[in-house]
C-alpha cells in the first residue's frame, strides 16, 4: 500500500522518526506489530520496522536507526513522498489489564521504539527499563516518562543513567518488587539473558525477535527462529513469542 | 482478449503463470491479497515423506538485485500436507503442483506414492542446493535424472515435471536425460548456488554458508538455460528465474517456455504473480496475438 | 598503514587491484582518469596470433545489476601489441598481466611465444563464451584444461594464470586440473553464460544472440566459487565477478582470493579501480589489519 | 563528474530539455560530442546523451526522449539535483568554413537535438532538414530557424510541413541547388539513405551514429561498428564518421 510520508524528523544521528499517513493500516494496527517497507535504492528486498506509535487512528508512526542500504535509502525520503509499505504484520504483545503487580518493559537499542505504543496501551501502568551506548544515544526518554509509571535508564558507559546494563536494573527492581509479568525488545544477548532472569523469578515474559526477513507475510518461510523445539516464523508467529520458549541459539 | 490457456503435458492451465516452488507457502498467506484461483496452476513448497524442520537461520540474504535462501525444504511433510493444506487449497479454481522432496531415489517414490492423484501434477526437485543429501547431488548428474525419473515416473498418477538446477556445465544434457527418464515436462531454473560473507563478523550472512540465489540476477542465465533446453527437447518447458514484470514472462515464452514460474518477485511484492499475469496479456493485446501460445519459442535468433 | 602488497606466484604486486581482462583495454584510455602506477597490476584485453574482429554490434546488453556481452575477443594481435601498446605501458611502474586467447592449443602456445617475457605475468583465457572455437570449450573439461595449461606452461617465461570459467558443474575440479597442469595461479570467474531477448523485435539484444554475464548481479556465484576452489588447491587466486566497492574486494579475499580484478564496475564508473584499492585500505585500517594477506581465506565457515 | 541541474524542461510528450552547470566540461565541449550519464533506478549502464547547446560556456544542454529504465529514471531528477556525467566524450563533427555552397544538416527524431549546437556553429551558413512523426512531435524548430539559413520539416503523416520523408526533400534540393557537405543524425535507415544520396551526388557526408555503449571512452569495445572495413568503437573512434565508409549493416 502507497501511504503518504507526513511527518519526517531526526531524533539523533543516525535516527529517524517518520510518521506515514495510512487509516486503514492504524486501524488494525496492534502493539509489537511491524511494518513492511519497500526502501528503494540498492536494497531489493523489504525492511522490517516496528510500529512505534498509531497517532490520531490515521497515521502510523515509526523510527529506525540508518545500519546498512535499506535504512539509508529509507532515511533519504522527503515529506510527501509515498512509500509502499505492507502491514501492520505479526503477532504483537498480548496485554494483560489483570496484572495486579509492576509490568515491566525492557528495551535496548533500536529495541526501544516498538514499546512506546506498548507503554502507551498499558495507559501508565508500565515500568520501562531503557539501555543505551551512552548519554548521545538516549533518545525518546521524555516520551516515555509522559505515558509510563517510571523510566530507568541505564548507559554502558554510565554518561547517564545507571552505570551498565539494563538487566542489573532489572535484577535490582525485581530484588525489591512485586512484579507481575516482563516484555522485551532488543539486542538478541539482552533479551536472552532477561527471559533468563525472568525464569528464574518465574515471572512470564514476552520477547519480540528480529530476523532476516523476506516476505514479511509468513510465505517464505526464511525468518524461522526456534520457539519450543520447533521452527517459529518470526515474521508471521512472531516476532513477539514466550520468552520462556526462546532457543536464544537455534 | 487474447487466449491465454496453456496445456501442460496434458493438463490445462487457465493462464501461464504459475509460483515458484518454496516461495508461495501453500498460498495461505497470499491468499489474504488475491483470489488464487487467478493463477494457471500453484506450485507448492517441497513435501518429503517427513516432516523437516530446514536449516538454521538466517537463511535468507540480500544480493544485488537476488536473495541467497537456505531454507533447506522445511515442510509439515506429505501426511500432514494432505490432512491439513490440501482440503483447503482445493477451494480454489487452479491446478495444484506438488513439489517432491528427498534424499534417496526411495523418498522420491514414497512421496509419489503418498501423493498419489490428491494433486494435477507432480515436479520433482532434484536441484536443491540446501541439503545435504539427495537436492543437487542429483541434479547434476545426468545418469542420476533419467534413473530418478523413471523410477518416479513409473509410481506417478499424475504428470511429472522434473526441476532442473543450473548449476551444470551443460544443461540441454541434464533435460535430455529427464525426458529420456520419461518426463512429462521440465521446469528451470532452480537456483544457482552462492555466497555472501559478511565483512564485519567474516563470516557467510547464512547460518548455513552457501544458499541458492534467486530473483532478477539470475534472469540472463535462466533465458539462456530455457533456449537450449527448448532446442533439446520436445516436452514442455516451465520457465523460472528472475522473473518481475510480464515483459520477463514474455522473454521466458519466446525463448521457449511454454508456461512461467514466479518466486522471488512475490517475496518482494506480493501482487507480482498477478501484475505478471496481466503483463502477459497486455502484451498480447497490444501486439494483435490472439493466443499467448503463438509466442513460445518464437524468438528469432540473430544468424 | 596497512601493508598492501600481495606476492602472487612469485611477482610482488604494491596492491592486490587488478583490472579485469578485456574492461580495460590496454590501460590508454583510463590514464586519462587515473595514474595506472596506482594499480597492482594490469590485466589487458585478450590477445591472439593475429588480430581479430570479434563479433558484429550490438555487443553489450544490460541485465539487472549486470551486463552481457558479446565482444568476442576483438584486438590487434599479439605483435600489434608488442610493438605499440607494450612500449608505452611500461612508463608505468605495475605489473602487466597478458590474457592469452586462442582457437588451438597451438594458438595459445604461439601467442606465449611470441610474447616471451615481455610483460610479468600470462592469464590463460579459456573461458570467454564469445567465440566459437576454443574459449569456453577448453575451459569446461577439466581433462582439456590440464592438457592446454601443461603446454602453455611448457613454453611460458614467466608466471602462467589460468583464468575459469563458472559455467560448470564443478569448479574446484577444474581448479584442480589447471594446478595439475602446472598453473602457477587460478583466476575466476570469467563471465557466466546468458542471453537477454527484446519482447519488441522478438530477438536476442546481442547481435551474437548469447554472451557473458558479469557484474555485481553475478557476485554471490563467484565468492562461492573463490571459496571451493581455495579448498580445492594451493596456488594462488585471483577473484572477480561483481566487485564494485572495497567491501566486496574484502568477501572475495576472506573467501580465499590473494587479489581481486575489478571489470564491469569500472565500465559504469571509471575511479572504480581505485575506489576498490581505497576501500580494502580502509577496510584493513578501521580493523587494524596491519597486513592484507592476514584476511586472504579468512572467512569462518558456521558450523 | 557532478553537475547540478539548473534547467528542466518538458518540450513534448515524452521529451525533457536538461541544462546542466559544468564549466569544465562546457569549455571543451565541441558540436557532435556526447555526455555519459548516470540515470540511476533501474539502469545500472550510463546512457549516452548529444550535447545539444552549450550555453555562456558554463552550461550544457542535452535534450532526450523518455524511452526505457535510464531515460526514465533521468526524467525524474528535479532541478538542483546533481547529475554524475562523464564527458564530453567522442570525436564530434568537422566543421569546414571554406564551405563555398550550401551545407545541409538533416535530422531524424532524436537525431535532431545536436544539430542545434551545430547549426550554430555554422553561424547561420546551415540549411536545416528535419523529419518528425507528425505534427505534434514536432520540436524546436523556432530554435532553429534563428540560426540557420533555412529549415525544411517533413512529417511521415503530412501533418506539418512535407507530407513524407526528409530524404525526399534532400533530393529535391539536390535537384535544384549547389551543396558543398552533408552533416546527419537520425534514424539508420535515415542515415543510410542520406549517405547513399550523398554518394550518388559526389558529396561529403558526416553521420553520427548510435549503438549500445558501455564505458563510453573506447576501453571496453563494445560499441563498435564498421567502418571502411574496419570495427569502430562509436564512443571514441566516433560517433561522428565518414558516412561514406559506414557499413550500415555491420
Ligand atoms: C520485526 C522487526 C522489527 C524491527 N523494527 C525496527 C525498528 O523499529 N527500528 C529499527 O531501526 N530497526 C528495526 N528492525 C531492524 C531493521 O529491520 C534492520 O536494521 C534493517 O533491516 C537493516 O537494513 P539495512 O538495509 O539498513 O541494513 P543492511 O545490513 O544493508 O541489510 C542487509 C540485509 O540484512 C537484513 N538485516 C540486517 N540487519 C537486520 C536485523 N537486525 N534484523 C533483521 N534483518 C536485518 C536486512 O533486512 C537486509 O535483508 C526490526 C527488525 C525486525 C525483524
Ligand atoms: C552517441 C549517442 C548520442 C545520443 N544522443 C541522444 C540524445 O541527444 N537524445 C536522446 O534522446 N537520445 C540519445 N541517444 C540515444 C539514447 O542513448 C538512448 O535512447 C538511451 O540510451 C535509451 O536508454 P533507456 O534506458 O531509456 O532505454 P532502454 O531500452 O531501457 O535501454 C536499455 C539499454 O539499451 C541501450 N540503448 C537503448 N536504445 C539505444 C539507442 N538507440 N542507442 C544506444 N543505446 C541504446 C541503453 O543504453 C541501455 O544499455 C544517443 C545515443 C548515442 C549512442
Ligand atoms: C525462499 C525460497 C525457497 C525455495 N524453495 C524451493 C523448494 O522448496 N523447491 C524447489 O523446487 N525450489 C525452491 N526454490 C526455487 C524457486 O522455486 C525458483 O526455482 C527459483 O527461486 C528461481 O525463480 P525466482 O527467481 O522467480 O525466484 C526456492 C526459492 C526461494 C527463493
Ligand atoms: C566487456 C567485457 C570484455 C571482457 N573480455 C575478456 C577477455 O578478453 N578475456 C577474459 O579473460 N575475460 C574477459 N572478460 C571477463 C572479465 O575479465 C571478468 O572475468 C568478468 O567480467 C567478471 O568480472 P566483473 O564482474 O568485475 O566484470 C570481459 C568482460 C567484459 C564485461
Ligand atoms: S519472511 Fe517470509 S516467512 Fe517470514
Ligand atoms: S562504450 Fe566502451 S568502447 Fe565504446
Amino acid at each position: 500500500m502507497l501511504c503518504e510520508l507526513v511527518g519526517k524528523r531526526k531524533l539523533a544521528e543516525k535516527i529517524y522518526d517518520f510518521t506515514v499517513q495510512c487509516p486503514e493500516m492504524a486501524k488494525n494496527a496492534r502493539t509489537g506489530q511491524f511494518l513492511h517497507i519497500l526502501c528503494g535504492g540498492e536494497a531489493y528486498l523489504r525492511r522490517p520496522i516496528s510500529i512505534c506509535d498509531v497517532v490520531d487512528k490515521r497515521y502510523i508512526r515509526f523510527v529506525f536507526e540508518v545500519k546498512g542500504v535499506g535504512t539509508d535509502a529509507l532515511a533519504k525520503y522527503e515529506l510527501g513522498s509515498r512509500l509502499d509499505i505492507l502491514g501492520p504484520l505479526g503477532n504483537g504483545f498480548e496485554l494483560h489489564p489483570e496484572d495486579k503487580n509492576a509490568v515491566l518493559l525492557i528495551g535496548g537499542g533500536i529495541g526501544v521504539f516498538p514499546l512506546l505504543f506498548l507503554a502507551k496501551q498499558m495507559k501508565g501502568r508500565a515500568t520501562v527499563l531503557l539501555g543505551f551506548r551512552n548519554k548521545q544515544s538516549v533518545i525518546m526518554a521524555d516520551e516515555f516518562a509522559t505515558v509510563s509509571r517510571n523510566v530507568f535508564l541505564a548507559t554502558d558507559d554510565g554518561s547517564f543513567g545507571y552505570h551498565g546494563f539494563v538487566t542489573d536494573v532489572l535484577k535490582n527492581i525485581l530484588s525489591s518488587n512485586p512484579v507481575s509479568r516482563i516484555y522485551t525488545c532488543g539486542p538478541a544477548p539482552m533479551m536472552k539473558l532477561v527471559c533468563q532472569i525472568a525464569g528464574e523469578n518465574a515471572l512470564p515474559v514476552q520477547a519480540s525477535l528480529e530476523e532476516r526477513m523476506g516476505c514479511g507475510i509468513g510465505a517464505c518461510v526464511t525468518c524461522t527462529c526456534t520457539v519450543g523445539g520447533q521452527r517459529k516464523r518470526v515474521c508471521k508467529d512472531g516476532p513477539v513469542f514466550d520468552g520462556a520458549e526462546v532457543e536464544w541459539n537455534g | 482478449m487474447a487466449e491465454m490457456r496453456v496445456n501442460i503435458a496434458g493438463v490445462e492451465w487457465k493462464n501461464p503463470v504459475t509460483t515458484g516452488s518454496g516461495t508461495f507457502g501453500f498460498g495461505r498467506e497470499y491468499s489474504d491479497f488475491f483470489d488464487l484461483s487467478e493463477l494457471g496452476a500453484i506450485c507448492l513448497k517441497a513435501l518429503s515423506v517427513k516432516p523437516r524442520q530446514g536449516n538454521p537461520s538466517p537463511r535468507i540474504a540480500e544480493t544485488p538485485k537476488g536473495i541467497l535462501n537456505s531454507v533447506g525444504l522445511q515442510n509439515p511433510g506429505a501426511e500432514a500436507f494432505l490432512s491439513t493444506e490440501l482440503p483447503w487449497l482445493r477451494q480454489f479454481d487452479t491446478k495444484l503442483i506438488a513439489n517432491l522432496a528427498g534424499s534417496t531415489i526411495e523418498d522420491y517414490v514414497q512421496v509419489a506414492e503418498m501423493l498419489g492423484d490428491s494433486v494435477d501434477m507432480f515436479e520433482l526437485n532434484i536441484s536443491c542446493p540446501n541439503v545435504k543429501e539427495g537436492g543437487m547431488a542429483f541434479g547434476t548428474d545426468a545418469k542420476m535424472i533419467e534413473n530418478v525419473t523413471s523410477q518416479v515416473k513409473q509410481v506417478s498418477k499424475v504428470p511429472l515435471i522434473v526441476k532442473l538446477s543450473p548449476n551444470v556445465t551443460d544443461i540441454a544434457e541434464m533435460a535430455r536425460a529427464a525426458e529420456a527418464g520419461g518426463a512429462d515436462a521440465v521446469s528451470l531454473i532452480n537456483t544457482l548456488f552462492g555466497m555472501r560473507i559478511d565483512v564485519k563478523t567474516r563470516r557467510p550472512v547464512l547460518r548455513n554458508n552457501m544458499g541458492g540465489l534467486s530473483g532478477p540476477a539470475v534472469k540472463p542465465v535462466a533465458v539462456r538455460m530455457v533456449y537450449q533446453v527448448r532446442q533439446a527437447v520436445k516436452i514442455p518447458i516451465i520457465g523460472m528465474g528472475g522473473i518481475t514484470t510480464g515483459e520477463d514472462a514474455v522473454e521466458f515464452m519466446l525463448a521457449g517456455a511454454n508456461a512461467v514460474a514466479v518466486g522471488t518477485a512475490g517475496i518482494v511484492d506480493p501482487y507480482a504473480w498477478i501484475r505478471v499475469r496481466n503483463g502477459i496479456e497486455q502484451y498480447l493485446n497490444e501486439n494483435n496475438i490472439a493466443d499467448v501460445n503463438e509466442i513460445v519459442g518464437a524468438v528469432q535468433m540473430n544468424d
